[in-house]
């Protein structure tokens, strides 16, 4: 009864107020999507908490902050899960309690959401890799640094890179395949300046992530040997934006998560208010190369405007 | 001179209040926390339904279970920072074993003996190389949390659902149970602690022990036997954690509860513990672990930053065990 | 029968030796124990009497050598093996755990269960008489032992030793912080123990003590052992002359210093743990004596007076100045000083080198700019080792390895180095040998000869007796009186301090 | 009797052997994992190249500024959870202000300052409210950690590239200086501070407050005074040590060093500091830092996956720690 009741519209009874659970919270990725988010709240006129797990990547912190929203009672969750598996549970729990979930991101198993709005990540990581095949003219030897254990995404990423560049360039081999950085900056940093040292040889090189790519730019950079190896990553932050002009990075691959948060938000919405919606939104995934970085449309996904959304 | 007259009376009037404060300074922060989420008016008649106290006791079970093992450890002055890392093992090896194929019963058995061998390894490591605690429980903490991620294969291992699933579901099956059967598990579990540490020779020793370990040597308490069982009752506990956390997530995670051992013990020390060892209960231990539960579940429902949650929690920490330390201030 | 029991020792124990790193703190050992005996285990601070006993309690693991318990032969290699053969022990540091209650001390190690469970009614009912039968019925089961007095605590343990079934009773310095009375009343105990078998091996300081109590006696010099005999066929000199090798001319030596102006003047001073205010004036070149039995309040009066508890009421002033409240740290500026009764607890940091342990309160001869000059710092030490006949091999060693007694000694040289001119010395001869003592009283005497206000606190009243000016008797915290030393006796102090007036 | 004659030169040459050992101690963890990767055929030539030495003093230094306070802190008797916290709040504060036009030496000096202050609030509440250093340390992880997110704004500061970012520059400026300039500051700073724990009447005090502190306080130092400035200098190591996080990075990172606090304890310990308190060397906690650093470094260039070296470095944590203890067993 109370989907119709908010059908009607009444202003001021009450808003729709919309979880939106993203898997970390101080990633310039998350940043975006939470200021696609916001964009979507003040086009449509509903309220959105903004609340990932305390700490970043935790599962079973996940899991907590939508049981917690599902206590609280909001209209609809909009999440991103952190496992296919584990977010299960509490997503039927939810549905349980007539809240519906549209999933952004990353895939969830079942049928218990309403849409799912993302990326396609292994088609990210087969486009970083039929880039990095093309720069070093399809021979050479390449490191694929890993982000994290058990991160389903960049795992996606992580296995089209490797798929495409095994099957695709016979030449190129891999010297490093099983290293992962963990999650910050400085131990990725570490891994990179460690494993340049054991292989000076080394042509290519790529990384899953924002927070990877970032760290093993530094230790390129600090070794002088940025610019020389062939380096493709994953997403943007002004850095690597800077890195890309200045030719340190050769190949950056881009979602579009601005639209990932509006989408989802919006998906919502429509669905709250009776309409039907498509149940698969694929985002897109793109390539920013030094060539096309200042096209308009590649340049509003490496810098998203989102300080337009956010107080800060 | 007067008030000499009936020393007996003052004392006892002054031991009541003593006893009194004593008996409720745990729950001066529990209170505390639920009073301020009960006054917020965006949640506050969301936060105090029985629901939410369900998903709550849920959501403590992990946390509770390992703090009754770290109980035992903290009397006795030690500290074991391996249990996270040990509950991530153990889930691991639970959902490997069902989804090889082993009967669930059979799978939980592994899990929690699981546990238990790293509490063995921990406790024989400390009492047969003289080495602390806080080092080798350290040196396990990556020793655990790399064999997880070893036999995971780096990756979370999917199980097929079975009623171990069920265990942390928060509308359990035969719906008479009320709460989840983890939730039963962790009540039943703390009674049979605290009634161990208060009623039992073992209980005493633990104390002993950890109040100071020479005479307790010299009053031919094997020591080093103690810690033994200590560590590996500790090391079952976290091994039923993780039983627990496999059947929340559903998946074997190694790379799950990281630092989730800082937690523990905190609840631990909130709850009276004292790390330089013969202070400490379960109730404490218990209350400590629901504090930290419902701060996390009224931040969350409040929709705070996590920033904010952060620098919250941090600071009711603080403040928990200052209001603690009244009743140890002499009056 | 008891032909038969007389006859074979109940122990032997032969060829013991026992080095620790490059100290020999026994060489080559023998000793009997005869069934129903009290032997008398005596020597210098140092001589390895703890040592030794500690080997046969099963502590320590001896070098060399071998026993006979019961002639079966006996290695204990833990405490608890010992105690199953019938060996219990009242160790010279008290071995207490802080956090557990008076109950739980008494009975650790031998609880009552059924089970695994305790049977705690059963146990406190043992526990009360056995305070009984030590006269403290007083003393509470269920306070945790960190609450009691350090003489309290003796008796506590005292209380534990005596529960247990004992074929050996090792008592080492059991005395050292129980009042006269307290100690009477133990000799009655060991009378009693003694008929029904046991046999009982007693160390200690007070050689009057020990020929009152001991039938026998063995003296150990430097880890060896010197003489042993009955001791109806020695005498005090002789017992003196085997420990020290040499004659000790006077006890007591009072050395002349004249009394002056009025130094240290507390004024109805109350401290936060003290029952009752207190009012005293210490004057230059004054030895006063402060008497009374365990719990009289005395140590607490101490602590407020150096600033170590908060003062609640009344004032202390040092030469007409009212200096509180303070600090220990603004009193030590004011030229105080404290020598804690607790030395294990908060007299020394244990596992800190002696030259930090006896300079910690006074570095500022060793400094320039704030820097150590270590090389002047330990010729320093090395001379106060030497002054103090402290057995040690050199100033880096860590304090924990001294024997209690050179602990003690320890302690002391700290006070003197700090060239205080008040002098708070709280049971300052606790367990330290005959000769040493004398020395330190003849110190004591000299420093009032220069002019310092000295307070002695001693539960033992020959020495306060012997050398004090005025000596003040406390009764359950309050002051009862305070007389110049010729007008008390042993039996007039102990009177008023059990009863609370004087007579 | 004959070996009495000469008991001076006996003592001599047990102590001797005894000094030698006790010194050497410290190091031969260090030898031994040297040793390890030395003798491994797929690294040697690059693991012992001059290089590659450079990078592991520079990724050392973070670790080594805050283990210099930590072992201040640890020989006191204490311990800070909340290291690396303040390192991340530190590191965001300098980037903050370069960002915001402020002169560079300034930022630095503000950085610095923030570590300070972090740690002196420690020290206050610690002494003021009587608490365990463990738990307001553990607060004020998280309120550090909170107020760092806050103040990026959740997200990484991008600060413009100044002679900052030199300072840990594995190239340094003027050649001659042949490593980056802080890791010379790391050497400076140690060789100080390991001074100033011998020479001086602090360094004693922090001894003697850790080794016992009713003594300490009974001769008259002022231990509360004491700590506050312990955990203050530590304070100001850490805000160092963030300034190096920042220059490093570029950025200023509210995530970064997340669990280093439990690396710099380490270090620390397998250095020989006790967590007891009254022991510990800053050459023994130097010799832990790099004990890990070359673990890391070593493992990774072995090519051997994460859990591998989870697992190796935890084993090794364990077995210097053991081979430490050979010094502290009596002969
Ligand atoms: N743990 C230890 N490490 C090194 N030396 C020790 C240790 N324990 C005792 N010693 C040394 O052994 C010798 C004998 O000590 P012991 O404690 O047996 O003396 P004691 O006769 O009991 O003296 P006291 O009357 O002072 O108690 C002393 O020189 C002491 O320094
Ligand atoms: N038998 C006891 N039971 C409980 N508390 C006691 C007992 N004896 C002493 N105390 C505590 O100790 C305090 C006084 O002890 P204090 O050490 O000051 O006495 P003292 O005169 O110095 O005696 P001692 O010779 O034992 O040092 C009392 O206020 C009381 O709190
Ligand atoms: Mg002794
Ligand atoms: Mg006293």
């Amino acid at each position: 009864g109370k989907q119709e009741q908010e059908d009607t519209q009444q202003e001021g009874v009450k808003k729709i107020q919309i979880a939106v659970i993203p898997k970390g919270t101080t990633h310039e990725f998350w940043k975006t999507i939470h200021a696609g988010a916001v964009k979507a709240s003040r086009e449509l006129g509903v309220d959105i908490i903004w609340k990932g797990p305390q700490k970043e990547d935790d599962r079973a912190q996940q899991i907590m902050v939508v049981e917690d929203f599902i206590n609280r009672g909001v209209d609809g969750i909009v999440l991103a899960p952190l496992d296919d598996r584990a977010l299960c549970r509490p997503v039927q729990d939810a549905v349980r309690e007539t809240i519906p979930v549209v999933i952004i991101d990353s895939e969830l198993q079942g049928e218990d959401f309403v849409s799912f709005v993302a990326t396609d990540n292994y088609k990210g990581g087969v486009i970083a890799a039929r880039k990095l095949g093309e720069l070093l003219g399809g021979k050479g030897e390449i490191f694929l640094i890993r982000y994290q254990e058990g991160s389903a995404s960049t795992t996606k990423r992580e296995n089209g890179f490797l798929d495409t560049i095994t099957s695709e360039f016979p030449g190129v081999s891999l010297l490093v395949q099983d290293q992962h950085t963990g999650a910050t900056t400085e131990t990725a940093y570490q891994l990179a300046e460690n494993l340049i040292g054991r292989f000076p040889e080394v042509e290519g090189i790529f990384c899953p992530n924002e927070s990877s790519t970032f760290g093993t730019l530094r230790a390129l950079q600090e070794s002088r040997l940025a610019g020389k190896i062939k380096f493709v990553g994953f997403d943007s932050s002004p850095k690597l934006i800077q890195a890309l002009r200045d030719g340190h990075i050769h190949g950056l691959v881009l979602q579009n998560p601005m639209r990932m948060g509006y989408l989802g938000v919006k998906q919502m919405v429509l669905h709250l208010r009776g309409q039907s919606i498509e149940s698969r939104v694929d985002t897109g995934v793109y390539l920013a190369t030094r060539e096309n970085m200042d096209d308009t449309e590649m340049k509003n996904l490496l810098e998203p405007d989102f300080a337009a959304y956010l107080d800060r | 001179m007067k008030k000499m007259d009936i020393p007996g009376l003052q004392i006892i009037g002054k031991k009541r209040i003593q006893y009194v404060i004593s008996w409720l300074a745990p729950f001066l922060g529990l209170m505390l926390v639920l009073a301020i989420f009960s006054l917020m008016p965006e949640v506050q008649d969301r936060f105090l339904r029985v629901n939410n106290f369900k998903s709550v006791a849920t959501q403590s079970v992990i946390v509770a279970l390992g703090a009754l093992g770290m109980t035992l450890i903290i009397i006795s002055g030690g500290i074991d920072l391996s249990a996270a890392s040990n509950i991530a093992l153990s889930s691991v090896i639970v959902a490997f074993a069902i989804n090889a194929g082993i009967p669930p019963v059979v799978a939980i058995v592994f899990g929690i003996l699981t546990g238990g061998l790293v509490g063995f390894v921990n406790g024989s490591l400390i009492t047969s190389l003289r080495l602390v605690p806080f080092i080798v429980t350290l040196g396990m903490l990556g020793i655990a949390r790399g064999i997880a991620k070893w036999i995971a294969g780096n990756q979370k291992i999917d199980a097929p659902l079975t009623w171990v699933n069920e265990l942390m579901a928060r509308h359990p099956e035969p719906p008479w149970l009320l709460m989840a059967p983890g939730v039963w598990m962790m009540i039943i579990l703390a009674v049979v602690m605290a009634v161990v540490l208060r009623y039992t020779v073992f209980g005493r020793h633990v104390f002993a022990v950890g109040s100071n370990e020479a005479t307790a040597r010299l009053c031919g308490i094997r020591t080093n036997r103690t810690k033994i069982i200590i560590y590996s009752v500790s090391g079952l506990f976290c091994g039923l954690s993780g039983v627990m956390q496999f059947s929340r997530l559903t998946v074997g995670d190694p790379t799950v509860a990281v630092g989730l051992e800082l937690d523990i013990i905190a609840a631990v020390v909130i709850g009276g513990g004292s790390l330089r060892g013969g202070e400490g209960s379960i109730l404490g231990s218990m209350v400590g672990v629901f504090i930290m539960s419902f701060l996390r579940n009224g931040s969350t429902m409040m929709g705070w930053p996590n920033y904010i949650q952060e620098i919250i929690i941090g600071a009711i920490i603080i403040v928990a065990v200052s209001l603690d330390q009244l009743r140890h201030r002499r009056p | 029968m008891i032909q038969n029991q007389t006859s074979s020792p109940l122990l032997q124990m032969k060829n013991i030796s026992k080095n620790f790193g490059a100290t020999n703190a026994l060489d080559d050992v023998d000793f009997e124990l005869k069934r129903g005996e009290v032997h008398a285990l005596i020597g210098e601070n140092g001589a390895g009497k703890s040592t030794l006993v500690k080997i046969l309690s099963g502590a320590l693991k001896a070098d060399k050598g071998g026993m006979l318990l019961e002639d079966t032969p006996y290695s204990p290699s833990n405490p608890l093996d010992g105690r199953r053969r019938g060996v219990s022990m009242i160790y010279q540091e008290l071995n207490l755990a802080p956090h557990l209650t008076v109950e739980e001390n008494i009975m650790l190690g031998k609880e009552l269960h059924s089970w695994g469970f305790v049977r705690q009614k059963e146990m406190r009912e043992k526990v009360k008489e056995a305070l009984e039968f030590v006269n403290h019925p007083e003393i509470s089961p269920d306070v945790p032992v960190g609450k009691l007095s350090i003489g309290a605590r003796q008796v506590v343990e005292i209380a534990r030793a005596l529960t247990g079934r004992a074929t050996v009773l090792v008592m080492d310095e059991p005395t050292s912080s129980l009042s006269q009375e307290d100690s009477a009343l133990l000799f009655q105990i060991i009378g009693r123990l003694k008929e029904q078998g046991v046999s009982v091996i007693y160390i200690s300081h007070f050689l009057e003590e020990v020929q009152e109590v001991a039938d026998s006696f063995t003296v150990l010099r430097d880890g060896k052992k010197v003489g042993s005999g009955e001791i109806k066929n020695v005498s005090l000199e002789e017992l003196i002359r085997l420990m020290v090798g040499q004659k000790i001319d006077e006890m007591f030596p009072r050395v002349e210093h004249e009394v002056g102006d009025e130094l240290l003047t507390l004024e109805k001073l109350k401290g936060i743990h003290m029952q009752d205010e207190v009012s005293l004036s210490l004057h230059r070149g004054e030895i006063v004596g402060l008497a009374g039995l365990i719990g009289a309040g005395r140590t607490e009066l101490m602590r407020a007076i150096f600033g170590l508890d908060a003062v609640v009421e009344g004032s202390v002033k040092i030469a007409y100045l009212s200096m509180s409240p303070s600090s220990p740290s603004q009193r030590i500026r004011q030229g105080m000083g404290y020598l804690s009764e607790d030395r294990q607890g908060e007299g020394l940091a244990q596992s800190r080198s002696l030259a930090d342990n006896i300079t910690l309160s006074h570095f500022h001869p060793y400094t320039r700019f704030g820097f150590l000059r270590l090389k002047k710092r330990r010729a320093a030490v090395h001379d106060w080792i030497r002054r103090m006949k402290i057995k040690a091999r050199d100033p880096d060693q860590a304090v924990l390895s001294l024997s209690g007694g050179n602990q003690q000694k320890v302690a002391l040289a700290r006070l003197l180095h700090q060239e205080a001119d008040i002098l708070l010395l709280d049971e300052p001869t606790r367990g330290i040998d005959v000769a040493s003592k004398s020395q330190i009283y003849e110190w004591i005497g000299q420093l009032a000869s220069l002019g310092k206000a000295i307070l002695f606190v001693s539960s033992y009243f020959p020495e306060l007796l012997g050398i004090c000016d005025r000596i003040a008797v406390f009764h359950r915290g309050q002051l009862v009186d305070i007389r110049p030393y010729s007008q008390w006796t042993a039996q007039g102090i102990m009177a008023a301090a059990t009863t609370g007036k004087a007579v």
